[in-house]
Formats: structure tokens, C-alpha cells, sequence
């Protein structure tokens, strides 16, 4: 299902471009040297074991973390430096985390609409609309006054995809967003993201789906102790045969035959 | 005193000598004395059920205030604990202190007291089976006073060795005699002359022990301009009999009738 | 300040904050003691007596120390008990201190996942073994905090004791102002000594509450 | 008991009078409560600073509340500050100044705790959506901190009441105090005066603290979900 | 890897029996008519969606629930009625759950002693020697004196199984062990049970994880909103062509091709 790049695409320059990354926590080094290109409209997933780093590198990219050296280039912009203008910037990065990341205190349409409002000051009305087409198109019209905590794991997750999607991000980030779901649960999020996809949205995915990964993916980034050991541009290759001895090991950990 | 025949007029001129401007024109000026009374010790200064200010230390403050302003209402009433009374001088929140203040000499170094308008006398009540007769029986057992008065002062000095119980309250303080809470209760003597009339079953075994103490107004420490004026106007009082007829109204009632006015009232 | 007057007054802070000490400190265990019966009541929601117990709570919590004190020591004579002043201080902060360890232990039981309890009995525990080795430790772990401020909280209610003439703290200040109008002292030393006593104690409860973090199940 | 003591309450203006002080209580209370509250949200935020010069002086002056005893800052602030600087200040406006002070400092340590127990990725998806700080604590932080602030903040303002009994030191003539003139009064007509007075008191005291309790544990189980 | 069952097994006895079990929440029906042998040596895998009541019938199992009719058979003997001593019962069940088992303010040794201490009142000698080789066999010998906080999930979770084989159960219950998991983790927890299973050990397993169902199981059982639809004695079969329209297609939702 890995959509067919136009080729104008590829000329052009990358919305996202992270040059020579690193970052430590104190002493550990949590990305080494990263190189990263994400095209418009292109889906990376990023896979690896837990404390890999793919955490951090989202977490770089909207400003969550400070980066020791090396650039991230938005829409060819640095805003790693000192000085990006965050507010803005986030406008551009929709990111959706593991869990617990809807408010719980706000029906789900304001927390959709937080953002809009109070952020981009647009109308209510106008922003309304929005959000409830789009809580359509996740299937949740009828949740709109309901409290996060009314909600299942993966109803919640839907939501979080809307609200990140309501400033009209340029790219959108998904740290293993399904990670703390049931199996239907993970079902009906991960078929959202691929909707997303069909639609052109550029995405970078952190996942332990690998099935999905390997479905959704235009290229896969596969990450072990803060270094990019592998990058394919071929997403069903590398699920058979990892050009890495790692990467391979990696995804043994999900057979049992 | 020389003073004796000062008239109000007078005291007025002599301050008007003085470059700064004493208390005595301040209170003038504002048409109002701020007093320190008590609000729960009755006879001498309480609130009554009306919420009015009454008592012996009341009617005194009445007059003074009558002869100084005009008015015996041009009285502002502060309400004191005996823990914070020369705070209140000290710190010119009050002009007057009236809250039944014994003279003492811890006390003198701090404020200055005008001539006195009562003299205290410290009795001993203790319950009839077991009479305390002298205040060497009260080695070993418990004494109860009542907390600031000259009671609690006097044993505190002088017999550091006796355990005092202290209760904040009149009330308390002889609810705990009834109580058996100690072995006596130590006290003005003419407040215990006035209890164990109601009181049958306990008797005043010592009626009067230690100095004399005397009761006398207040005024903050080097306030000499309102000391003298007040000097005056007590020693004015004691001659005209309105003391004496203070004590009546107020006192009288709440003694027992065998009590000489003598042994309260000074200049008698 | 006097320096004369103050070292001549320093033995009366020191026997007032022993006598504090002394009976804050038996008041205090006995007030968890029914804190903890209290807390384990209403915790197993146990009929009648819960609710027994949450009037007492109300009671407690709401009412002034000084007038609880009152009753016991001036009222309960009127009946034929006869309690000395210090037996009515203890069951004065006994009787407001239960509540509130009621309410803090209770906190902490609750906050004892479910979860425990049944892993414990899956494992072959008694309700009591369960109770006992299982959901009590961590109870009291997670509620330790609460119970620590409250044991300052206690000790400092102590100051009303004066109600019922125990010579507290602020009885003995009280006396020194209104006897030798020292008040700049008496403040003083009153200040000095609560916190002579109250540092070492809340230092040592910050210590006990680092020590207990364990029950911080993860991070 | 024989004498009807009940009648005490109907004598002259006592009933009235001891509301009256009721109203004294209620008055210094009620004022610095809100003040607290409002304070106390605000110091609470500092003291998650990430600043530790804010964090250390925050942390002192909550040691500092907890350890000097609110009848020595009265005093201080009553006397003291006249004594030295020679300006009179109303001693309801030094109550409620020194009860502020004390509940500010209290209520902001309630605000910490709660604050610092929201998950981290509160905060982190709030900046993601692109909100400024203050916005953060507004719609997203603040909100949520109140469900666990609502129990011990009423456990505070309930000890806030019943802590004005100090208040007659700097001359302000509360419920207590009232009571204990109208016993003095009336102890000799009326020998149980003070059990009918103080169970007055006892009674009105809890009618104030016990509604509080009780909107606070409706609060707490409509919080729970 | 299904272990090939002994003849002689199939013809004894079941150690678990559960005969027709209903089990209601106030008005669901959480269990409808449950019917399931577990025979000595056997692997028993429940899927099913979520709600559909495999948690539920492993805690009528083990006597965290009552059931309301039906009855519940070990070694032959009922323990679903009342007068059943369960102190005994449970320890011939061992149970191991999703998350925050352990007991965080014991070691894990006290962990793994509690019941063998307090319960069987074994000699500490005795029961530490068989705690250290048990640790030793999941690999955490050296974690015996750590903390849970100070141990991964993955390694939490094996200490719980260490902890429930301490009292020699006859039959294992794992409830969702490795569902807030990361991969490694998972795969070390499930390598643990695998090892388990290859001894011989009796296990209920109720999990997520098709591929290690597939693996490890003698039988799968399907249920859906409390009944079992299937029940397959080909675990391999199951996950290729499952006989219901159902588990059809519950088994597609983990497929993305
Ligand atoms: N706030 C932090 N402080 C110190 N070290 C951290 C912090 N956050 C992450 N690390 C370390 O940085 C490394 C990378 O962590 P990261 O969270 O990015 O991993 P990850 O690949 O996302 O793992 P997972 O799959 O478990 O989410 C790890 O070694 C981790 O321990
Ligand atoms: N304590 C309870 N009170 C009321 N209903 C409950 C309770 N526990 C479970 N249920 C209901 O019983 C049904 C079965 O729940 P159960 O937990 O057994 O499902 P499950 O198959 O284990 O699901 P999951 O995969 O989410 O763990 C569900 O409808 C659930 O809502
Ligand atoms: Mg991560
Ligand atoms: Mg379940």
C-alpha cells in the first residue's frame, strides 16, 4: 500500500531535513550524527529497540528537547537554533504521543479546538465546522461532547490525531501511538494514519507495528543506539531481508517460527 | 499633691507651653480617648449583655473622659488581654490604660502609672475540710490563680516554689476550685470575699496576704503630659467621693456586704 | 533584648516544650492508633461502624481544639470523671488528631492499587496476611507525607493548652508578657524553641518520606 | 440542670453579640482564604520552578510559615511594625495580612504537589499544540491541578477558622471571645453558662467548617469520574 | 513448536474443568455457558476482542470472581462453591497479570518468598535456594535484591512468573502478561513461558500475541462476547483458516496486506 511518489516530488527540496543531529542526556548519547530527508507527502517510519533513540529525534524535531549540535531544517528553515519561534513552528508539526495525551478535563471538541482558538485565534464557528468534518472522518461526530475519559484507548488516540491535525500541520509525528492499545483499538487508529497516507499527508511514524510499518511506510529508518544503521527506500525488502546483521536480529524478535 | 486643686482649664494652659504637641492635645484634637479595658472581668471592667462597657475601671474611664472631652461617650474602647496591655501603651494604640493594671515594678519600668484609684490585697480560698490557713501549707500542692493578675504576679516573685494552675478565665479559675483541681485558689481578696458567699463550702483561709498592691491608670512611658493630668483628675475623684460612689454601683454589689470600702478604696 | 532575663527564662521554655513533647508525642500515637482503626473501618466500608466513624471525623475536623479541650476538662467533671488537665491535653489531640490520620491513612490505602490485593490473595494470602504484608506497607508509604504534616500540625495545636492551664508554649510567653512585659524575649524564645524542637522532627520526617519513595511504583 | 441556661442566649444581646463575633471569625477567615487560594496558585507555580534560587526561596518561606507560630506573627505585625515604623494599620487588615501569609504559603505547597502529579505529557502535548507558558497553565495545567487541590486546600480553610480563636491578642473580638465575656457576665445568675455558651461556639464552628467539608467530598467523588 | 502430546494424557482426567459457567456484571454477561478442559501438560490460548471475557475467566478461576451458575473443576474437585478453601486452591494456580504486580516495597526476593513463607510456611533456606535457581532460570539472578521500581517491565514480569511458580502450581494463568510491553520485553517474557511450556507446565494463556499463540498452544479457544465461538486443537490451521466468520475476522485485524 506504499503510495506511488510523484517524481516532482523528489526534486524537490525536503520539507524536513535533520543534518549531522546529536544529543546527549549528561553522558548517554541519545542520537548520533543523525541524517534525515523527508519529503512532501513522503511516510518515514522510524523502528528500532526501546532506548534506540526514536523518541528523542521526534522529540528534537518540535522543540520538546534541545539538540547539542547539527541542524533541523523545516521547510529549509533551521529551528534548532536559538530564537525559532516555537509557537510557529508547532503550528507546522502536529505530533501525537503513547497516551495520556488528550486533556482530560475538556470535552473532546475543545480539545480540538484549544489550539485553533487559542493559538491560531481563529473563529469558533469556522473551527467548529472543521472539527466535527474531521471527527466524522475518524468515525467520533457523535463523541464530540463526550470526556476523554468516556472514551476507549483507541477512541482517544483518534482524537489526538484530530486535534494535531487542526492547525493544518505540515507534517505530522506519531510516537507509538498504538503502543498502549488493544488489537481492534490499534486496528482502528493505525487505519486512520493510513488514510492520512492515502491522502498525502507527510508523516513520521515511530512503530512497534510491524506489519503496519512495513504497509504504510515509503521508507523505513531503522535506528540503534542513537545511530541510523539502516535506511531502505524498500519497506517489504526489509521486512525479508535487512541489508544490517541488527536489523535483522531486530525483526527475528517478532517471529516465533 | 500640689496639683490638688488643678482644674482641667489649668492643665490645658500648662501644655500649651510645650513646643510639641502632647497626647493630652491629640486626644483633644480628636475629640476621643482610646482606653484599654477588659471585657470579661467582672466587677471591674466587663461587657455586658447589651454589648456595653460596664464595671468599676468603666466608670472611672467615664469620668475621666467626661471631664477631659466633655463627654463621657467620646470613648473609644479597646478591648485588651492582660498578656498585651503595655503593647498597646507602648505602641500608642491605646491612650489610657484602664484594665485593672497593678502597679509593679517590672511594670513601672515600662510604662509609666498615674496616681492609683484601688488598692488589691491577695486572700487565699480553700475548701472547707481542708483549710489552708497560711501560705506555707501550700508547699508540694497546687495553687490556682488566674492568669495576669496581681495573684499570679505575687506568687510567681515571691513563692517560686509553689505550683501555680493558671486558667485564663475567672470563670474557669473557680470552676477549677469547685472542680478540686487544686488545693486552693489565690485571688483579689474582696472577688473571693464575693464567691464564697455564693460559694458554701469553702472559706477564705488567708484573707490577706503580701504587700498591698495598688490598681492605678496607665499611660505610655514618658507621657507625662497626660500622667499629670490624670494625677489630677484621680486624686480630683478620690476627693469628690465619686469613687466612692464607683465602688458602690459596682463593686458593692459583688462583694459581700462585710467588706470595709476602706480596705479597696484609697484616701478612705 | 535581656540577656539576663532571657537565660533566666529559659528554663520555663524548656519544661513547657518537654511538657509539649511529653504529651504531643503520647497524644499523637494514640491518635494514630485510632486513626489507623478509623481509616481501616471505612477503608473495608465495615457497616454502622463506618459511618459511626465518619460523624466522628466531622466532629473532629471541624470543631476548635480549645473547645474540645473544654469539654473534657471542665465538662466531663460535671458527670463524675475527673481527668487531670494532662490525661484531658492527650485525649484532646487523640480525639482531633484520629481524624485527621483517619483521613491521611485512608488516602493512602486507596491509592494502594487494586490490583495488590489481588495478586496477594492469587498467591494464596489470608485477607489479614494481605492486609498485613501487602497493602499496609505501602499504605503507610504513600500516606507518609500527610502523616508527617499532621505530626507537626498536632504539635503545634498544642498551643491551646493553656485552655485547660498546661503550661505550653505560649502559656509560658503569654505569662512572661503579662508579668514582666518582656515581649520581644518571650516571642523570641518561644520562636526559638518551636523551632529547636519542630526542625529536627521535620527534618526527620523529609528524611523518612525520602527513604519511603520506594512505594513510587516505576520511576 | 436546673437553672435553664438556655435563656442566657436571650438575654440582652447576647445571641446577637456572639454572631456578631461569629462574623469577626468568618469575616478575617473568608477574606483570607480567598486570598490564600489566589496567592497560593501563584507562589505554587514558582515553586515548580525550575529556578532553584525561586525553588530554595519558595521552600524557605514555606519552612518559615510552618515553623513560627501565627500568634508570633500577629504580634510582630500588630505591635511590632507600629513599634518600629510608627503606622497604625487596622487590626483586621494585619489579621487577614498574617492569615494570607501563612495560607498562601500552605495552600502553595497543596498547588506543588498537585502540579508536579500531572503526567508530564500534559505539559509536552500543550507546547506541541503550540501554546505559550501561561496559556499551558490556564487551559491545561490549572484545570486539572483543582480536582487534587479541592481536598486538603478546604482541610486548610477549615483550620484557617478555627485558628481566628487567636485573634482577641491583637484587640479583634471574635465568636470565642465574646462567648467567654457573656459567661463572665452571666456565671453568677447562670452557673452553666459556660457549657451552653461553648456548645453554642462548638455548634457554630461546625456549622462553618462542616458544609465545606461536606462540598468537598461531593467534590471529590464527582471528580473521581 | 506444539509440544507433542502423550497419549496416555489425554485419556486422564482434565486438571481444570469448567461445566457450563455463567458469569454476570449486574446485567452483561460477562461468560455464557463456558465449556473448557485443561488437560495435564497442556497450553491453552484464549483470543478473542476486548471485553469478550478472558480476563474474566481466568479470575473465576482463581476465585476473584464468584460465578452465578456452572461449576469450575480442578483435579476433579469443585471450587467454584461456597466452603472452597481457597488458600489451598490457589496454590495450585498460579496467576500472573497485565501490569503493577509485584509488590513495589519488597525486594525481589521477598517478592518471590512471600507466599512460599507465609503461606506454605516453608523453611527460608529451603525456599531462597529454590528462588535463586528460578531467577536464575528467567536470567535475573543478580536482581534479587533490586527493587521492582528498579527493574524493567519485561523483567517485573518475569519475576511475577518466578513469584507464581514458587508455590508449585499445577496450572499456570497468564493473563495478557506482555501487553504494556516493548518488543525485547515481550519477546524475553514470552521466551520464558515458551521454556515453560517445553517442560511440561500446565498454562491458560489469554493474549495478543498471534504469532506466540500460534507457537506455543495445544489449543486455541475464540470467544466473543462471553461464549467461545471456536475451539481449535491446530493452532496453525486456526490462524490460516479459522472455521468462524468471526475469528475470520479478528485474525485480519492484525494483517495489513
Ligand atoms: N529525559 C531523559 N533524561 C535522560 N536520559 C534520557 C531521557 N529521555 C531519554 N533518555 C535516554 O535516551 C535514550 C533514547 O531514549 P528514547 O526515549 O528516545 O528511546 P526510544 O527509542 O523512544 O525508546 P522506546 O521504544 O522505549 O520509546 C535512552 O538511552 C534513554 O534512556
Ligand atoms: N468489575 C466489573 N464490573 C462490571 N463489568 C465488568 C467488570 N469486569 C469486566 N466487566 C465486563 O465484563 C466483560 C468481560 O470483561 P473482561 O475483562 O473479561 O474482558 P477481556 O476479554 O479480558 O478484555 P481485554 O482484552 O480488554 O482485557 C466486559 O463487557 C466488561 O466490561
Ligand atoms: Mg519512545
Ligand atoms: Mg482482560
Amino acid at each position: 500500500m506504499a503510495r506511488v511518489r510523484r517524481g516532482e516530488e523528489t526534486l524537490e527540496s525536503p520539507i524536513l531535513k535533520l543534518k549531522h543531529v546529536n544529543k546527549y542526556y549528561g553522558e548517554t548519547q541519545a542520537l548520533a550524527d543523525i541524517q534525515l530527508d523527508v519529503a512532501k507527502g513522503e511516510v518515514v517510519t522510524i523502528i528500532g529497540q526501546s532506548g534506540c533513540g526514536k523518541s528523542t529525534a521526534l522529540r528534537c524535531i518540535n522543540g520538546l528537547e534541545q539538540i547539542q549540535s547539527g541542524s533541523i531544517l523545516l521547510d529549509g528553515k533551521e529551528i534548532a537554533a536559538a530564537g525559532t519561534n516555537w509557537k510557529e513552528v508547532r503550528q507546522k508539526i502536529g505530533m501525537v504521543f503513547q497516551k495520556y495525551d488528550l486533556f482530560p478535563h475538556m470535552t473532546v471538541l475543545d480539545n480540538v479546538l484549544l489550539a485553533p482558538l487559542k493559538v491560531q485565534k481563529r473563529k469558533k464557528e469556522e473551527a467548529a465546522e472543521e472539527a466535527i468534518a474531521l471527527l466524522k472522518r475518524v468515525g467520533l461526530e457523535d463523541k464530540a461532547h463526550s470526556f476523554p475519559r468516556q472514551l476507549s484507548g483507541g477512541q482517544q488516540q483518534r482524537v489526538a490525531i484530530v486535534r494535531a491535525l487542526m492547525t493544518h500541520p505540515e507534517i505530522m509525528l506519531f510516537d507509538e501511538v498504538t503502543a498502549a492499545l488493544d488489537p481492534e483499538m490499534i486496528r482502528e487508529v493505525l487505519n486512520v494514519i493510513l488514510d492520512l497516507a492515502k491522502d498525502g499527508m507527510t508523516m513520521l511514524i515511530v512503530t512497534h507495528e510491524m506489519a503496519f510499518a512495513e504497509a504504510v511506510s515509503d521508507k523505513i529508518v531503522f535506528m540503534e543506539k542513537g545511530n541510523i544503521v539502516e535506511i531502505s527506500e524498500d519497506p517489504k525488502a526489509f521486512f525479508t531481508q535487512p541489508q544490517s546483521q541488527r536489523a535483522n536480529e531486530f525483526i527475528n524478535t517478532f517471529r516465533f517460527q | 499633691a500640689c496639683g490638688a486643686g488643678a482644674t482641667n482649664d489649668s492643665s490645658e494652659g500648662s501644655v500649651a507651653n510645650i513646643e510639641d504637641k502632647t497626647t493630652v492635645d491629640t486626644i483633644k484634637e480628636n475629640d476621643v480617648i482610646r482606653i484599654g479595658v477588659f471585657g470579661d472581668k467582672p466587677p471591674f471592667s466587663y461587657v455586658d449583655a447589651n454589648g456595653d462597657n460596664q464595671g468599676f475601671d468603666v466608670e472611672i474611664s467615664k469620668k475621666i473622659a467626661e471631664d477631659l472631652l466633655g463627654d463621657s461617650s467620646k470613648i473609644e474602647w479597646v478591648i485588651t488581654e492582660a498578656a498585651n496591655r503595655v503593647e498597646y501603651l507602648e505602641t500608642g494604640k491605646v491612650d489610657l490604660m484602664m484594665a485593672n493594671f497593678t502597679v509593679t515594678p517590672e511594670r513601672a519600668e515600662v510604662v509609666d502609672f498615674a496616681n492609683p484609684y484601688m488598692k488589691v490585697s491577695i486572700g487565699i480560698v480553700s475548701p472547707e475540710g481542708d483549710v489552708i490557713t497560711d501560705v506555707s501549707q501550700l508547699e508540694g500542692k497546687q495553687l490556682i490563680v488566674n492568669k495576669g493578675t496581681t495573684a499570679e504576679a505575687y506568687f510567681r516573685e515571691n513563692y517560686p516554689d509553689i505550683e501555680l494552675l493558671v486558667y485564663e478565665q475567672n470563670t474557669e479559675t473557680f470552676q477549677a476550685l469547685l472542680d478540686g483541681r487544686g488545693a486552693a485558689l489565690a485571688h483579689d481578696n474582696t472577688l473571693i470575699f464575693g464567691w464564697i458567699k455564693d460559694n458554701p463550702g469553702f472559706v477564705a483561709g488567708v484573707e490577706a496576704i503580701g504587700n498591698e498592691d495598688t490598681i492605678a491608670p496607665a499611660v505610655a512611658k514618658g507621657d507625662t503630659a497626660l500622667s499629670e493630668w490624670v494625677n489630677a483628675e484621680i486624686d480630683t475623684l478620690n476627693e469628690s467621693g465619686f469613687i466612692a460612689e464607683a465602688y458602690e454601683k459596682t463593686l458593692a454589689p459583688a462583694f459581700s456586704s462585710d467588706i470595709d470600702p476602706a480596705s479597696v478604696l484609697i484616701n478612705q | 533584648m535581656d540577656l539576663d532575663f532571657i537565660r533566666k527564662a529559659i528554663p520555663m521554655y524548656q519544661e513547657a516544650a518537654f511538657l509539649v513533647l511529653r504529651l504531643g508525642w503520647i497524644g499523637i500515637i494514640f491518635a494514630f492508633i485510632i486513626g489507623l482503626i478509623v481509616s481501616i473501618v471505612r477503608y473495608y466500608k465495615l457497616p454502622v461502624l463506618s459511618q459511626f466513624f465518619e460523624g466522628y471525623i466531622e466532629m473532629s475536623r471541624n470543631t476548635p481544639l480549645m473547645i474540645q479541650l473544654f469539654f473534657l476538662y471542665f465538662g466531663l467533671p460535671q458527670v463524675g470523671i475527673h481527668l487531670s488537665a494532662e490525661v484531658c491535653g492527650i485525649l484532646g489531640l487523640t480525639f482531633l488528631g484520629g481524624s485527621y490520620f483517619a483521613e491521611a491513612i485512608r488516602g493512602g490505602l486507596e491509592s494502594v492499587p487494586n490490583i495488590q490485593m489481588e495478586s496477594a490473595s492469587s498467591l494464596g494470602l489470608s485477607n489479614t496476611q494481605t492486609f498485613l504484608y501487602v497493602i499496609f506497607p505501602q499504605a503507610i508509604a504513600n500516606s507518609f507525607p500527610s502523616i508527617g504534616a499532621n505530626i507537626i500540625f498536632l504539635l503545634k495545636e498544642t498551643s491551646v493548652f493553656s485552655a485547660i492551664a498546661l503550661a505550653d508554649l505560649v502559656f509560658v510567653a503569654k505569662d512572661i508578657m503579662g508579668l514582666y512585659y518582656k515581649t520581644n524575649e518571650a516571642l523570641f524564645l518561644m520562636v526559638t524553641t518551636y523551632l529547636v524542637f519542630l526542625l529536627p522532627i521535620s527534618l526527620l520526617i523529609h528524611f523518612i518520606e525520602r527513604r519511603l519513595r520506594f512505594a513510587g511504583f516505576g520511576n | 440542670m436546673q437553672d435553664s441556661g438556655i435563656n442566657i442566649l436571650f438575654e440582652g444581646q447576647n445571641l446577637q453579640r456572639i454572631l456578631e463575633g461569629l462574623g469577626q471569625t468568618v469575616f478575617v477567615a473568608i477574606i483570607s482564604v480567598v486570598l490564600s487560594f489566589i496567592l497560593g496558585l501563584l507562589v505554587g507555580m514558582l515553586m515548580t520552578s525550575r529556578n532553584i534560587v525561586v525553588r530554595f526561596v519558595t521552600r524557605l518561606y514555606l519552612e518559615v510559615v510552618r515553623i513560627v507560630p501565627v500568634l508570633v506573627m500577629l504580634y510582630i505585625l500588630y505591635f511590632g511594625l507600629t513599634r518600629w515604623t510608627g503606622i497604625h494599620i487596622d487590626n483586621r487588615v494585619i489579621a487577614i495580612f498574617v492569615f494570607t501569609f501563612w495560607g498562601t504559603a500552605e495552600m502553595a505547597d497543596i498547588v506543588r504537589a498537585s502540579v508536579t502529579s500531572i503526567p508530564k505529557i500534559q505539559w509536552e502535548s500543550g507546547q506541541a499544540l503550540g501554546l505559550t507558558a501561561g496559556q499551558l497553565y490556564v487551559y491545561v495545567i490549572i484545570p486539572q491541578t483543582v480536582r487534587r487541590i479541592v481536598p486538603p486546600a478546604i482541610n486548610l480553610a477549615t483550620r484557617m477558622v478555627k485558628t481566628t480563636a487567636l485573634l482577641p491578642l491583637i484587640g479583634i473580638i471574635e465568636v470565642i471571645k465574646v462567648g467567654q465575656q457573656v459567661i463572665e457576665v452571666s456565671v453568677k445568675d447562670y452557673p452553666s453558662a459556660s457549657f451552653w455558651i461553648y456548645g453554642l461556639i462548638f455548634f457554630l464552628y461546625f456549622i462553618v467548617c462542616y458544609p465545606l467539608s461536606k462540598l468537598s467530598k461531593k467534590l471529590e467523588l464527582k471528580w473521581q469520574e
